[in-house]
């Protein structure tokens, strides 16, 4: 082992306390630290991935004390690999974001500074939430991802970023009220904050506490995950963020409050019907999401709302439950980060100056930026699951497992959901290429910089493509790791003080 | 009934009383100073419960520093809720 | 100081008036058309729910949580410090919460020249 | 009819609150056998001889919460900045809260030094008496708070600031690393812990509590000054 799992959230916290600090030495330092600190997790988060794939989870406590009297973190494969992504995720948009233009568009040095710490604490936030053993941890990572995640919302000077941002602050502190109250009536009755305590104990809970702690989370957490009724922000804040941003709210953010569910109920309670109750909120935000998007005429509202369905997918698919559901799910998530990720950021590029971001204004751009366009199409076929790319594997497994389980219904909607998206994709794609360009908007080249990440990602999604083995052993792994919940509350609570 | 126990009443209807007038109140002054008053008394009803801690950081920080910004933010946009009231030069006058 | 042992009259009064806060907070964030008068709203939310929170730590006949000189030998009954140490954090988290959202509002003022949500476009809904 | 949803919500979301939380015993002790409580409160009096055992919570068993804490102060004084940032040409004149007269500017210089005494008091005695990082810092942001008031064109140092507010991060994060290093786990205490009720006493929890003191305190002061001048903006 190179390092402890705490390392991947300690580091980023003391470069961000350096960083005014390095920047009064040299400025560059503002710009690269981020970088360097990402590159440095990354490998670090590789290493403690493969450490625990062989050899199980790794809990590191923290303070000295052991679950349940400590915070401690959990790295197994499930959280472990979420947490790799995302810090690959995040490298890709550091990448894409060094020198983009619009931050950097200041007379002023302030807001660059300001732009690198967010994105980085953005990142770092999503980790913890991935990583904590500990319920009120929780709550205070996802604090800290609610304060980066507005800032960086009303990062543009324009009026509508601090429209959004307010809405998102609006809806975020009802989420971080709910989530307090859940708490508490956890703590008042078990006495304890630990998860896998939690999970232990949950059994003696009482059915209404239990109950209406889950619902109570389930909302809360619900917002941050882009569940139906509560994804009101998502939109607006989706296109109003500078474009990596974008990306890494799809990439990054999302997962995060997805997996806090994921874990809520396939750990730390058990009651029935919440399985159903996932495909049915999954569903519903699937098709009213996707028929959302058909109807949108702005590039970054339609990829919102497409985002908004993926993720109705992944609660479907872990709804299916079993190892071949959760596989599903987890094989969702990657691609959705890889090529939602690309969507956002080949297609700020295509409308980079255009104020309004019509879809009308990509006519025929295939013939003035061959490449980006190139890349554009490339994720918009993965995303809607043609063969052979990365999208496809994922879609199929979904479909299986919800046919193995004799749920032929659903089959029968994603099938027809999955052809809405397949004609709002198309229909951007023939925009780009088969329509003559009328608008006289400008074209900015992307940053060789910019242009590395989109191809660093267009290259995942052939190679997964082609060779879905390459991730798909790490992704047995993980869900095997999430569905064995006696192992973890053992593994959690078997740690004693050295 | 002891004193204390009535005086906790007294401190709830007050708490109440002044977080519905911090809603109504249209001149937002108004309301910002209720608002503190909340958390003034929130502040005894935490030392009561014997949490000095919070207590202090409550008075700290609900009474003082909440108070000033929101003040701050009148002071930089609007004092009034609705339309009836409007700045003419330095005066307000009621419409 | 003792609370005495009146406990029904107690728990109405604090879980009440910690309830109440909670839903007059709600009202005021869902009904209001001032942005700041919004912004009071989820401030007044955020104070019932620490009031809920220190409650439930109460303990009847327990001494604040401190092993100070003069109770230190006694071995006395302490209300439950946890939720004390949360609410800890959760105030300041509130606190910072409330300063981004306020500077929205001025933000929002610079734009629009005005914080009546009716009359900015997007915060409709 | 938005009232009325608004009340029928109100009227289930009430309903239900007081129905979980009038199961939830008030002042009765829940829990039977171990449990965290009495597991923290004896920890806190015999390993960390801390007398404030909700200062052992807040920064010792549960310190990891804290730094997250103060990550969300300094990401809150970070994102007011860029949300309020404006370009220095666009800026015009500060803004004047009341204009402080003689006597006050007179009493304020004098309170000032002894409200920093306070805060200071309070956070270094943080692990004995009530009080500690978040309260000292307050305090002394409510003292800068006063001298920002009473002279409009006081001026606090932005670089002094961040230093401060990094080199006290820093501290904490170092006091952290500090025990990973020793080969112990993150935050755990690597100093000799001492007696309870002395000043030096309860291992690296004073150093901790009296970073955060400052780091809280530059940051909100940080804050106050950012709000504060915010510019009016230029009247067409």
């Amino acid at each position: 082992m190179v390092g402890t799992p705490v390392q991947l959230i300690a580091i980023p916290l003391l470069a961000a306390f350096l960083m005014p600090l390095l920047g009064k030495a040299w400025k560059e330092l503002v710009r690269i630290t981020p970088g360097v600190v990402l590159v440095y997790l990354l490998y670090l988060s590789v290493n403690l991935l493969s450490y625990t794939i062989d050899n199980g989870r790794i809990v590191e406590m923290i303070a000295g004390w052991s679950p349940p009297w400590g915070i401690n973190l959990v790295f197994s494969p499930f959280s472990g690999f979420l947490a790799t992504l995302m810090l690959f995720m995040g490298l890709i948009v550091w990448i894409y974001s060094y020198r983009f233009k619009k931050i950097e568009d200041y007379d002023d040095y302030e807001p660059t500074i300001k732009y690198y710490l967010l994105l980085m604490m953005l990142i770092t936030a999503s980790v913890g939430i991935v990583l904590t053993g500990d319920i009120f941890n929780l709550f205070v990572f996802i604090e800290i991802l609610g304060i980066t995640a507005y800032g960086l919302t009303a990062f543009y000077r324009g009026r509508d970023g601090a429209e959004a941002a307010f809405k998102y602050l609006f809806i975020g502190s009802f989420s971080s009220v709910l989530l307090l109250l859940a708490i508490m009536i956890i703590y008042s009755q078990l006495g304890t904050l630990n998860m896998a305590d939690i999970a232990q104990k949950a059994g003696e809970l009482k059915p209404v506490y239990k109950i209406s702690a889950l619902v109570l989370f389930l909302v809360a957490l619900g917002i941050e995950a882009e569940m139906f009724p509560l994804n009101g922000w998502a939109p607006d804040a989706y296109s109003q963020a500078p474009a990596p941003v974008g990306a890494a709210f799809a990439g990054v953010v999302v997962k995060a409050g997805l997996y806090t569910i994921i874990r809520l109920i396939y750990t730390l309670f058990d009651v029935g019907g919440t399985y159903e109750y996932l495909i049915v909120m999954g569903m519903v935000t699937m098709v009213i999401a996707e028929f959302a998007a058909i109807s949108q005429n702005r590039l970054k509202r339609m990829l919102a709302y497409s985002s908004i369905g993926q993720m109705g997918l992944v609660l479907v698919a872990f709804g299916i439950g079993k190892e071949e559901g959760v596989f599903a799910a987890l094989f969702l998530m990657f691609n959705h980060a890889i090529i939602k990720g690309l969507l956002f950021l080949s297609g700020s590029y295509l409308v980079y100056h255009s104020k309004d971001k019509y879809l009308s204004e990509l006519n025929g751009i295939g013939k003035i930026m061959p490449l980006t366009s190139f890349l554009f199409a490339l994720a918009a076929f993965a995303i809607v699951g043609f063969p052979p790319f990365a999208g496809f594997w994922s879609k199929l497994a979904v479909l299986t497992a919800a046919a193995d389980s004799g749920m032929l219904l659903i089959v029968g909607l994603i099938l027809s959901v999955s052809v809405i998206e397949v004609v709002y994709y198309l229909r951007v794609v023939n925009r780009i290429y088969f329509v003559k360009r009328e608008t006289d908007v400008e074209i900015q080249k992307p940053t060789p910089q910019a242009m590395l990440s989109m191809l660093v990602l267009g290259a995942i999604i052939i190679a997964v493509g082609f060779y879905p083995d390459v991730i798909t052993g790490i992704l047995h792994k993980a869900s095997a790791a999430l569905l064995d919940k006696t192992t973890y509350i053992n593994e959690v609570l078997s740690q004693t003080i050295n | 009934m002891s004193i204390l126990l009535v005086s906790i009443i007294i401190m709830a209807i007050l708490l109440l009383g002044a977080a519905i007038y911090a809603v109504i109140q249209k001149d937002l002054l108004y309301a910002v100073i209720a608002t503190s008053i909340i958390s003034l008394i929130l502040s005894i009803m935490f030392y009561l419960l014997q949490a000095p801690d919070v207590a202090l950081t409550e008075a700290a920080i609900g009474v003082a520093l909440t108070t000033i910004i929101f003040v701050i933010t009148i002071r930089n946009t609007e004092r009034y809720e609705d339309k009836k009231h409007v700045k003419v030069g330095n005066k307000i006058i009621k419409k | 100081m003792n609370l005495g042992n009146n406990l029904d009259i107690l728990t109405i009064t604090f879980y009440g008036s910690a309830i109440l806060l909670i839903l007059i907070g709600l009202y005021a964030a869902l009904v209001k058309r001032s942005l700041i008068k919004i912004v009071i709203g989820l401030s007044i939310i955020d104070s019932g729910v620490h009031l809920l929170l220190v409650s439930i730590g109460y303990l009847q006949g327990g001494t604040a949580p401190i092993f100070s000189p003069a109770v230190i030998d006694k071995n006395p009954v302490m209300v439950d410090p946890v939720p004390q140490a949360l609410v800890l954090t959760a105030i300041v988290i509130g606190f910072a919460v409330t300063a981004v959202a306020l500077a929205l509002v001025i933000r929002l003022y610079r734009h629009h020249k005005t914080v009546n949500i009716d009359e900015i476009k997007n915060l409709k809904w | 009819m938005k009232k009325v949803i608004v009340l029928l919500l109100l009227a289930v979301v009430g309903y239900y609150l007081v129905d979980v939380f009038s199961q939830i015993s008030f002042g009765e002790n829940r829990y039977e056998g171990q449990n965290v409580r009495d597991f923290y409160l004896d920890k806190s009096k015999n390993d960390l001889q801390v007398s404030n055992s909700v200062t052992a919570i807040v920064v010792n068993f549960r310190g990891f919460d804290t730094l997250g804490e103060v990550t969300v102060l300094f990401l809150a004084a970070t994102a007011l900045g860029s949300i309020l940032y404006r370009r220095r040409e666009d800026a015009h004149g500060g803004v004047v809260l009341f204009s402080a007269s003689r006597i006050v500017r007179a009493g304020s210089h004098l309170l000032f030094a002894p409200i920093l005494l306070l805060g200071a008091y309070v956070f270094i005695h943080g692990h004995l008496s009530p009080g500690g990082g978040f309260q000292g810092g307050t305090i002394i942001a409510t003292g800068f708070l006063l001298m920002l008031l009473a002279y409009h064109d006081y001026k606090v140092s932005h670089g002094v600031l961040s230093w401060v507010e990094s080199l006290a991060g820093l501290t904490f994060v170092f006091a952290g690393l500090g025990g990973l290093i020793l080969g112990k786990t993150f935050l755990e205490n690597f100093l000799p812990v001492g007696t309870i009720n002395y000043l030096f006493s309860g291992g690296i929890i004073p150093i901790i509590y009296i970073a955060v003191g400052f780091k809280v305190g530059a940051e909100l002061t940080g804050v106050l000054y950012t709000l504060l001048n915010e510019k009016e903006y230029k009247k067409q």
